[in-house]
Formats: structure tokens, sequence, C-alpha cells
């Protein structure tokens, strides 16, 4: 099998990753106008939840459950006591906020799980591998990518065939027609906000077993977040899926090309995007 | 040499496949209130941002002063004298009225106020032609107030005065009474006839009694093009033009 | 001219008495040089920021590439203190004119991801170069050269005082071109640009040109700032030029208050001392800067600066009433 | 209100007790402990300082009292590490100095205290320290890249003569390139065939696409050459793509004890470890070592905390042996000394500052063979290798 033909599947799976680090970034940016400088925190939250329930259960799928609905809760308590007081402020502001919930997220975790980083197995029945020509594939990194499709279709039907959806939609046009047709806005934005967060909670579980649970990967994993959300298109669901997609195989290939600039060129692939396309692929103005 | 101050030719703008403004060959005259009228959908707007640079024509060409300026940037018609007023106010509303219309009146300067090492104090003739203004739109009153908190009729106003202070040969005023009290707009008539007499005036309008008391030529739109053109009295007896408006809800 | 646009009256007396004041107050002289610098950050960030309504990821370039430039000319050139200055502000305002005209040709929160995205390539570019960087190592042995003017040397700036004394000097001169700039035609058509980009335009102002010279006036300030921390260091680190060098600056001036250049004094102060404090009782410290943060947002939306004056205000308008309640009373 | 009084006057006079502490100048020894206790490289610190203030609260009395510890946080920032250190010195008159993670943070504090006349121990990982940047003041505890390929590679090749096959994968910067150099020298010096080498950035923390580069070479050893952080992502992912089953894979810097803690033996089974230190080795002052913090902390001591114990512990020893507080005749007690360390005899050699040591290969054992929670490992070889004295690249002292 060709070593290109490889990096390019290798490239799509990492892309998946990329997707279920985004979706929640974009949803809560998409409804709400609010851009989340913790969502690499919450991930990292996710993902020390998940070890602990690991430790106590001893059960993967159990963590795989319970962390992103803790997540999720904790999410919520946090929009409703803090979050919703800054909707109405200008980025600078929310980000600054945000900032403050990452920093404080982040040195809880250390005080918490102490500084040395932390280790999941990926479950007995998905530590295999598969070959392909002299290739191998790990089992685990197959399953994430079926779950992430399959959460990708999930958050589709959600967003697109429900009536939760159709609000969430009609939010992000005009949060103010929404109100007026006397929804409870504050309850669509605190479920939204603890989706997006929840969702951020899973990508950490689920990647926990493959890059490990560190205290400071959490401005890493924002970087990534906004590279993919920016390239799709800030707010789309489509531009995330697209663009994590697109992030994986311009990094995965850029390995086997040119490997010293294969963290610069998400980079500069996301400037260029910019650049050449106002809001992103996806993106509206 | 044309006795126009702005002729448009066959000027158009697409979104897509939906042709807002479709060939319009307007000409204004120089000295004149020239008010542009049409039911709503009409493409009234779209052609106002075409004049104003702030939406690029799909077609046709654009002459001010017998000069090109269909592709030119919206802050460089400026400098050529042209000035705008928006529909929805648009002020700088954590500054002083005063200083609204100071920085409107340095607005003329263009580049030239990139000069960071000078006071601003210095600039006398801008602050004169904000007081200059301030006397014309008579705000003298607020003048040290926020523009965010004055009254609606009086951000209006000011609204046209920031328009004002460019100095403008052809003055653009895009619905200045919309969402004005019935109270005010007498005002705001008697501002824009005043203006009159020393400007060109182009002017998007509904309130018809305006329109027709104030204007000297009236072009209406139907559909994106000009379904007919004249004076009060003659828009006034057409058959068209009431046709056009009743077709959709009857007039204000 | 009143004092409020007077620019060496009001906040510029202020100003002086504090850096006057700082090396007295302060554990130590070094970290009031230290906080100087970070202050010339903070103001710079602000220019941007607070007057032109542009939120910069990439402070950190202009640090970093002023610090780097210095000091190399200094290594290899044998360039002299102020001429290796010089340098720093050329080298950082023509990043900044770089970076800028690049990314003020977009707005909002694509504005602030493209400056992000230079900081990172940014940061690349220094760790790969390492040849003339020192790379992860840092560039070591940059000298801080004697004050010499017109072939006369004013101090050797061996000291650390005499070092604080020079700094502060070129602080207190950055301060009122500050004030001058936020003062003139430039400076108010960045505040209109700030309240109404579409209004600015409308009235005339081609806004991406001001957006720029904004850029580059702040770039060239930071670049200095990087220039000065190389020379009070002797040592140029690549955490200059990394994104959390660009968020420091940004948190500073923001905590700071972005409505007064001397919010950027207060909050470079606040954020560099809470760090070499809190640092030593607890390492945990960091929690409180996010706490800190937040309180900032939802109590002190003006920032440390905007508390400082409304508590004056209070306490003027306090006496007032009291004065006048008694003189009621003795009437 | 009255307890808001109190709480205030209580902060107050702590506040003044602590900075009277700090100026009160008395006669006793300091020693300044440069730890990056907050910040991104707080795994390193908080083990570091527990290890520096053991070997000072052991220590009975020097030149006639108790000595200090005061620890300097870096804040996992080599500007503001560097910014505290002039100011220790230049406030507190400062002289005596140890730890310092980073290379940068090393490297510049060994320039500032040497300015100033200091003596400043070091377990850092650049090679520039006793190499090209050596200075009169500074000393090196952790062996250079030079002696830790030769230590791993070697005794592996020897073990393994069959595999002749290896792949690398580096980082791109000065340490990556130092660790590579070196392993290309050895590799010919053994006939190993290069196969191939990946680099990659500074702040890579995804491999597959390394990993893919790898299984397309097909080689019989990976050689990781990246260390911290990254080298336990690109080991956890080389497991993940079963190349443990394909290749034998050797981590030639590892972090030692708390690497294997992060990784657990599932990951580290049958994996090849380089270290600088591990705590059964079988000597006198490391069995008293791992007593005592059993003891007093509770834990197995690691890397960070062996390190920054023996480095203030021979500097201690050296102001006792030289009898004075001038760091001169402290740093000519320290050149040349032997001393009994935690990997044995240990020699500060003076031409260069460099402490000659062992370094150790270890290979990870399975969960189910452990001894006791930290039994990770057995030591497979060990051995001293240093670039021998007339080749050093070291001249300023």
């Amino acid at each position: 099998m060709n070593l290109y033909l490889f990096q390019a599947l290798n490239g799509i799976g990492l892309g998946m990753i990329y997707f279920l680090i985004s979706v929640g970034l974009t949803i809560i940016f998409g409804l709400l106008n609010f851009v989340n400088f913790a969502h690499g925190a919450f991930y990292l939250l996710g993902a020390y939840l998940s070890y602990t329930a690991v430790v106590v259960t001893g059960n993967y799928w159990v963590a795989l459950i319970i962390a992103p609905i803790m997540i999720a809760l904790i999410a919520w308590v946090c929009e409703r006591t803090l979050i919703k007081r800054v909707y109405h402020l200008p980025h600078t502001y929310q980000i600054l906020v945000t900032l403050g919930v990452a920093l404080i997220i982040q040195e809880l975790c250390v005080s918490i799980w102490g500084p040395i980083g932390k280790h999941i197995s990926p479950p007995d029945s998905l530590k295999g591998v598969f070959q392909l020509g002299d290739f191998f594939y790990p089992q685990y990194r197959l399953f994430v990518i079926g779950f992430a499709a399959v959460v990708a279709i999930l958050v589709w039907l959600l967003l697109d065939k429900t009536k939760f959806g159709a609000l969430v939609r009609a939010g992000s046009e005009d949060a103010e027609t929404v109100s007026l047709l006397g929804t409870h806005t504050h309850r669509l934005f605190s479920i939204t906000f603890a989706l997006g967060v929840g969702l951020a909670g899973l990508a950490g579980v689920l990647a926990a077993p493959i890059r490990g649970i560190h205290p400071f990967v959490g401005p890493e994993i924002l970087g990534i977040a906004f590279v993919v959300v920016v390239i799709g298109g800030m707010g789309s669901f489509t531009g995330a899926l697209v663009g994590g997609l697109l992030v994986g195989l311009v990094q995965s290939l850029m390995t086997t090309i040119w490997p010293q600039g294969a963290s610069l060129m998400i980079y500069g692939a996301m400037a260029f995007v910019i650049l050449l396309r106002p809001y992103g692929l996806f993106g509206r103005a | 040499m044309s006795e126009y101050l702005l002729e448009t030719s066959g000027l158009g703008l697409d979104y897509g496949a939906f042709s807002a403004v479709g060939e319009v060959n307007l000409k204004i005259q120089k000295g004149t209130i020239h008010t542009v009228i049409g039911p709503n959908g009409a493409g009234k707007t779209s052609l106002f941002h075409c004049l104003t640079g702030e939406r690029k024509p799909s077609r046709g060409k654009i002459h001010f002063n017998n000069e090109n300026i269909t592709y030119l940037g919206a802050h460089k018609r400026v400098s050529k004298g042209m000035a705008r007023s928006f529909q929805v106010t648009s002020l700088f509303q954590e500054l002083s009225v005063l200083e609204n219309l100071r920085i409107a009146a340095q607005g003329r300067d263009g580049l030239k106020s990139l000069k960071f090492w000078v006071s601003e104090n210095k600039n006398h003739h801008n602050l004169e032609k904000a007081h200059e203004v301030l006397n014309k739109i008579q705000l003298n009153d607020v003048s040290d107030r926020l523009a965010g908190e004055l009254s609606h009729g009086q951000q209006r106003v000011l609204e046209v005065g920031m328009a004002l202070c460019g100095s403008p040969a052809l003055l653009l005023l895009d619905e200045p009474t919309s969402g004005m009290g019935v109270d005010d707009i007498p005002i705001m008539t008697g501002l824009i006839s005043e203006l009159g007499k020393e400007h060109t005036v182009m002017l998007i309008e509904h309130n018809m009694r305006l329109v027709m008391s104030i204007s000297d030529r009236i072009t209406v739109m139907h559909q994106g093009n000009i379904l007919v053109e004249g004076s009060p009295d003659e828009i006034k007896g057409d058959e068209m033009v009431k046709k056009a408006y009743l077709g959709e809800s009857g007039h204000e | 001219m009143n004092s409020k646009t007077s620019i060496f009256r009001g906040i510029t007396l202020i100003a002086l008495v504090l850096i006057v004041l700082m090396p007295f107050i302060l554990p130590s002289v070094t970290l009031a040089t230290e906080i100087l610098i970070f202050a010339l950050a903070a103001l710079a960030c602000n220019l941007l920021l607070g007057y032109t309504g542009l939120l910069s990821f990439g402070q950190g370039i202009f640090f970093g590439g002023g610090a780097y430039s210095a000091s190399l000319v200094m290594i290899h050139f044998n360039f002299g203190l102020i001429s290796a200055l010089l340098i720093s502000i050329l080298v950082g305002a023509a990043l900044a004119f770089i970076v800028g005209s690049l990314s003020i040709r977009r707005t909002g929160i694509y504005f602030v991801m493209l400056t992000l995205a230079f900081t990172q390539m940014a940061y690349f570019l220094a760790y790969t170069f390492s040849d003339w960087t020192g790379g992860d190592n840092g560039l070591l042995d940059v000298p801080r050269p004697a004050l010499n003017i017109l072939g006369i040397t004013v101090s050797d700036l061996k000291s650390s005082e005499s070092f604080y004394a020079f700094v502060a000097i070129v602080f207190f001169v950055v301060f009122v071109f500050a004030r001058r700039v936020i003062h003139s035609p430039f400076g108010t058509t960045l505040v209109a640009i700030r309240e109404n980009e579409n209004r600015s335009s409308a009235v005339g102002f081609s806004t991406n040109h001001f957006k720029l010279v904004a850029f580059v006036i702040s770039g060239s300030i930071t670049g200095l700032a990087g220039a000065l921390y190389a020379m009070l260091l002797n040592f140029a680190p690549l955490s200059n030029i990394d994104l959390v060098m660009s968020e420091n600056i940004l948190i500073m001036t923001i905590i700071g208050g972005t409505s007064s250049l001397l919010g950027s004094l207060l909050g470079a102060g606040a954020i560099v001392l809470l760090g070499d404090v809190l640092s030593s009782i607890w390492p945990r410290w960091m929690m409180i800067l996010g706490v800190a943060l937040i309180a900032v947002v939802l109590f002190l939306p003006g920032g440390l600066w905007g508390g400082v004056t409304s508590l004056f205000n209070k306490l003027i308008s306090n006496k007032k009433n009291k004065e006048e309640s008694s003189t009621e009373v003795s009437k | 209100m009255t307890n808001k009084y109190i709480k205030c006057t209580a902060l107050a006079i702590s506040v003044a007790s602590l900075s009277g502490a700090t100026l009160a100048q008395d006669d006793a020894v300091t020693i300044y402990g440069v730890k990056s206790m907050s910040g991104a490289f707080a795994s390193y610190g908080k083990y570091a300082d527990m290890g520096s203030k053991l070997a000072v609260d052991q220590y009975g009395e020097l030149l006639g009292e108790k000595p200090n510890y005061k620890v300097i946080d870096t804040e996992g920032n080599a500007g503001k590490a560097l910014r505290k250190v002039q100011e220790a010195i230049s406030q507190k008159d400062a002289k005596f100095f140890d730890g310092g993670t980073l290379s940068s943070t090393s490297l510049a504090i060994g320039k500032e205290v040497n300015k100033s006349g200091g003596v400043f121990i070091t377990p850092a990982g650049a090679d520039e320290l006793t190499g090209v940047d050596c200075n009169a003041s500074t000393f090196r505890w952790s062996v250079p890249t030079y002696g830790a390929i030769r230590e791993t590679v070697i005794p592996l090749f020897k073990e393994h003569p069959e595999k002749k096959r290896w792949y690398t994968i580096t980082p791109q910067y000065v340490f990556g390139e130092a660790l590579l150099s070196n392993a290309e020298t050895v590799f010919e010096e053994l006939g190993i065939e290069h196969v191939g080498n990946s680099y990659h950035s500074l702040q890579e923390q995804e491999f597959s696409g390394y990993l893919t580069n790898a299984m397309a070479s097909q080689p019989d050893v990976l050689l990781i050459l990246n260390f911290g952080a990254q080298s336990s992502n690109t080991l956890r992912q080389a497991i993940n793509f079963g190349l443990k089953n394909q290749m034998t894979i050797l981590v030639t810097w590892s972090s030692g004890l708390e690497q294997f803690q992060e990784l657990s033996a599932s990951v580290t089974e049958d994996v090849y470890f380089g270290a600088q230190y591990w705590h059964t080795v079988d000597t006198p002052l490391n069995n008293q070592l791992v007593k005592d913090v059993k003891d007093v902390y509770g834990i197995t001591p690691n890397y960070p905390l062996a390190a920054d114990y023996i480095s203030t512990k021979i500097l201690l020893d050296a102001i006792a042996q030289a009898g004075t507080t001038d760091p001169t005749a402290v740093a000519n007690a320290l050149e040349g000394k032997s001393y009994e360390g935690p990997t044995g005899t240990e020699t500060v050699r003076a031409a260069d500052h460099q402490v000659l040591k062992n370094y150790y290969l270890l290979k990870g054992k399975a969960a189910s063979k452990m001894n006791d929670s930290d039994d990770y490992a057995d030591i497979v070889s060990y051995g001293k290798s240093f670039p021998d004295e007339s080749s050093l690249e070291c001249s300023g002292i």
C-alpha cells in the first residue's frame, strides 16, 4: 500500500478526531455568538473525569457515558451562573472571561490529579490493529472515527430535524426574533452551551487513550479547534466537519512531505482560508 | 460639459440571479432636490448603495461631475464632493454631538488626518465647520451631550448634519425621516429644503407629503427600473404611478 | 487647552509620579523595570484595543521581533544602545506593517484568528532559524551597551538602578508620545473607527489606512519594549515570541483598563506583581489570575483604572455632598 | 466588621513578618532553588523542590548555622526566572543556586550567576551547559546527549545484534539534533543501517503521521529522541499502532519514574528507556534516599527529586569543604570532587564542570511482574560515557 494513500487515510481519521474537538465550539458560536476560550479546558476536564471513572469503575464504556454528561452538567451550571452574564458583552470580554475559566479549570486539574500526566488504555476489545498491506491502523482509532461519524449524524439530526434544532438555527440567524416568539431563549442557550461543552468533554474522553491526559494541553486543543472552526466557517456544522477533515489531511500528508512544517501548515492554512474566503468555507457573513 | 451633477447610464445590480436594479439612467441636475420614490422592493436602496459606493454595480456607469466614479471606494467619494446619511441612524454613539460633527468634518481631510504628531486642537477649520453645521441643524443646545443620548428625531437631524460636514456638492439622504415621529417631520422638511438652496440633494423617501412639498424632480422606481420621472405635479397625476403603488399597498 | 487633552498635564503627571516612586515602593528595582517594560507593551496594545477596537493576538511577534533584532545587531554588528533600540522600533514597525496589512482585511473574530495564526507562524520561524535566534535555548549573551549621547558616555547602565532610570525615561517619552497620538486628529479618527466603522468610512476616512498606521505605531512601541526586555535580562528567550506572551500583554491591557493609557501601567504592574508575589506563596496562583479576569469583566468593566477613577469620583461627590450639607447646617 | 479587621491585621502581620524575614540578613548559607513550580513544567518543579528541600533540611550545621532554602518559581518562563535570579543576586546577595528545568532557563541563569560570581548546579538537558556555553560558575549533574545515546544504543544493539535497521523520530531543535548526531555516529561505528528519520516541530502532539513514515521503512528498532510529553505521546501512539509487535522501541531520554507513572505498565512493558536515575539502583546513598523520601514525602523518589537532592547536597558539601561562602572557593572545592551519589561514585570533572555519572538502560516490566506499584522496569545495563577530555568544546573555565 502506498505511503501517501495511507497518510491520507490516517488524515481522515485524524480529521474526525479534530471534528469532534471542534464541533462544540462552532455550535456555541453559531447560536450564542459566544467565543468560548475555555473549550480546551473542558476537553481537559472531560479527559480527567474519564480517567477517574475508569479508575473507579474499571470500565472504559462507563467513563465514555458518564464523563461527557458530567461535563455538560458542569457547563450548564457554569452557564447559569457566569456565562449568561457575558453574552451581551463584546467578544473581547467573552474571551477574557473564558480565559479565566480555562485557567481555573487547568489549575484545579493540577491540584486534584497532580502535575504528572495520566493515561487510560483503550478498552481491551479495541486494543488490536488492522493490517493494510505494510501498514497498521489501531482498532481504537477506527472506533473513534466511527463514533465521531455517529456523533456527526446525531448532531446533524438534532440541529436539522428537531424543533430544538429549528430554534437553534433560527436563533443563530436572529436571536431577538426567537425570543419574540416566546421561546425561553435562556433555556435554549443553556442547553446549547451544555451541549457544545459536553461535546468538548466527549472529545476529551475519546482522545485520552490516543493523546494521553496532561494538564497543560488545553491551549493546544483550543488552537486546533479554532483552526478547524475558522477554516470551516464560524458557526457552521458542515464547516466543522469539512474543516476537521481538511486539517487532518493537510497535517497527515505534511508529515511525509515536509514534517517540520506540519504544525506550521495548519495555521498557514487557516490564514490562507481567511484571506481568500472572509467567512471560512461554509460561514455566513 | 454636462448640466448634470450625477449621471448613471445603464446602472444595474444583481444579487445572484435576482436583479435588484435593472438598467437605470438617472440624471440629477445641479442645484435641485431630486427624490427617488417607489414601492417596497423597487430597488431604491440598492440604487442608493451603488451611488454611495457601498456596493459595486453589476453593470453600467456612474458619472459625477463628468468623472467616472463607478468603482471608486466609498470613502474616496467624499473627497470628490459626495456625502451620505444612513437610513438606520449611524452615529458615534459614545461621542458628543459636537465631536460627531467635528470628526465628520475631519473626514474631508482624508489621509491628512493620519498626522498623529499634531494636536487635534490645531485643526480649527474642522471645529469651525462643526459649529457652522451645528447652527444650521439647530442642535446648539445639546452640543455637549453624547449622540446616543439624543431623542430619535434629534439623532435623525444629526445624521443629516454629519453628511453636511463634508461640504458636499451632492448630498445623498437615505430616508431621512425614517422612524421619525409626526411632530418631528416638519423640522426635517424645513432642514432639507433649506439645504436645497446651497446643495444638490438626492434623497430616497417614503413620506409622500414631504416628497411632494420639497422636491424639484421626482423619479419613481418600480421593479428595479425607472417607471417615470417628472415634477411633483406630473407625478401626482400619473396613472402608472398610482397603479404601481396600489398594486402593493396603497399610498401612505 | 484643558488638562484632559494637554499631553503634559493630567494623567501624564500621575504617570510621572508613579514611575519615580515605583523603585522605592516595590521589592526590587529589576521588578520595577520589568513592570515598566511590560507597561510599554500594554500601552502599545491599548492603542490597538482601547482606541481602535482591534483585539490583536500578534503583539508577541513585535515584542519578540524587537528583542531578537536589537540583540542581533548588538551581538553581530556592535550596535550601540540608541541605534539598537532604533532598529527594534523599525523591525517592530515592519512586522506590524506585514501582520497589520493582512489582518485588517478581516474584522471581528476572523481578524483575531488571523493575528493568532501569524503569532504561531512567527514562533515557528523563530525556533526554526535557531542559528540566529538560539531556538529553544534562547539568544544568550545579549549585551547592555552604555548610554552614549554625542560621543559622551552618560551612564554605563550596568547597575539595575541606572537601567531603571533609562527605561523610565524611555517610558515617559513614549507615554507623552502616545498621549499626543490619541489626542491628534489621527487618534480621534481611531476612536471614530472603533465606535462606528461604517460611518467613519462614509464621512471620508479610508479606515484601513488608519488601522494600519495604528498597527505600525503599536508594533514599534512593542518592539522597543522587547529590546529593553532583552537588555534587562541579557537574554532573549523564545518565550518572548510565543502565544502566551501575546496573551499576557492582552490580559495586562484589559485588566488595567482600556479607557486610559495609565490603565496599561496599572495592568502591567498588577499582573507582574501578582506573578511575582503569589507564585512564591502558592504554585497554583494562576487560579487567582483566572478569578481576577472574570471579576474584572463582571464587576470592573473599566479595568483597574476604571475602578480607581470611579472610586475617586465617588469620594469627591461624597465630599461635595458633605460640604453642601455642612454649609446648609451652618447657614 | 470586626472580623474583617482582624483578618486584615492578621494578613498585614503575616506579610510584614514574611518581608521581615527576607530583609533580615543573617550569616546562614541560603541555597536558592530555581524550580518550575507553576506553569507548564509544574510536574518537574514540584519534585525538584522536594529534593532540594530535603537536602537542606537533612543538613546539620553549615559554617555554624543551619542552612536556608528559598525557592524561586520560574513560572515556566525563562525570562521570568532570570529576572528573579537577578533580583535575588542584587537584593539578597544570593550566591548559590540549583535547579533550572529547562535548557533555556539554565543556560541563561548560568551566565547570570557567572557574571556575579556565584555557583549554579543544574540537571538540565542542554549540552551547551558544559559545552560551548560553559563557565566557571555552572555545574551540570545530568549525563550529556553523548552518553545518553552511547549507554542506550550500544547495549541494546549488543543484546540484539540482529536488529540492524533503525528509524529515528527527532524533535527539530538544538537538543534533538544533538541526540540525532550522536546516534548517527554510533550507528556508523556499529554498522547499523539508519533507515530513516522524521523531524517534527516543538509543539507537535500528534505522531500518527510520523509513525506511518516509520512503518513504511520497516525498521527493527524505533529510536525515539524527543522527551517529556512528546515522547509519552509518541510512545503511546506507537503502542496504539501495534508497533511494539513489529519492532523494538527505545526512548533514549526518558524522564524516569514520572514517565512510567504517566504511561502505566500497559504501555511501557517491553519498551527500552534511557534514564539518568532509577530508584532501584543499589548504592548506599540511593538506598538511604529512597528510605528518607518514603518517610518524609511518602513517595518513591523520581529523577527531578533525586537530581535536585544531590545537586543541593554536593553544593552544601562543597561549601562545608571550602569552609567559606566565597563562591570561587566553593567552585574550586567542587572541581574534581568525587563523592557517593545516587548512581554510585560520581565525579565532577574540573575541565568542563560536568558530573561523571552512570546512565541507565531500562526495560519496562509487565504489570504482573511488578513487585510494587513503582517497580516498572528492570535495569538492563548502565555505565559512564563522556566525551574525551581532549575533545571538549568547553573553553571558558
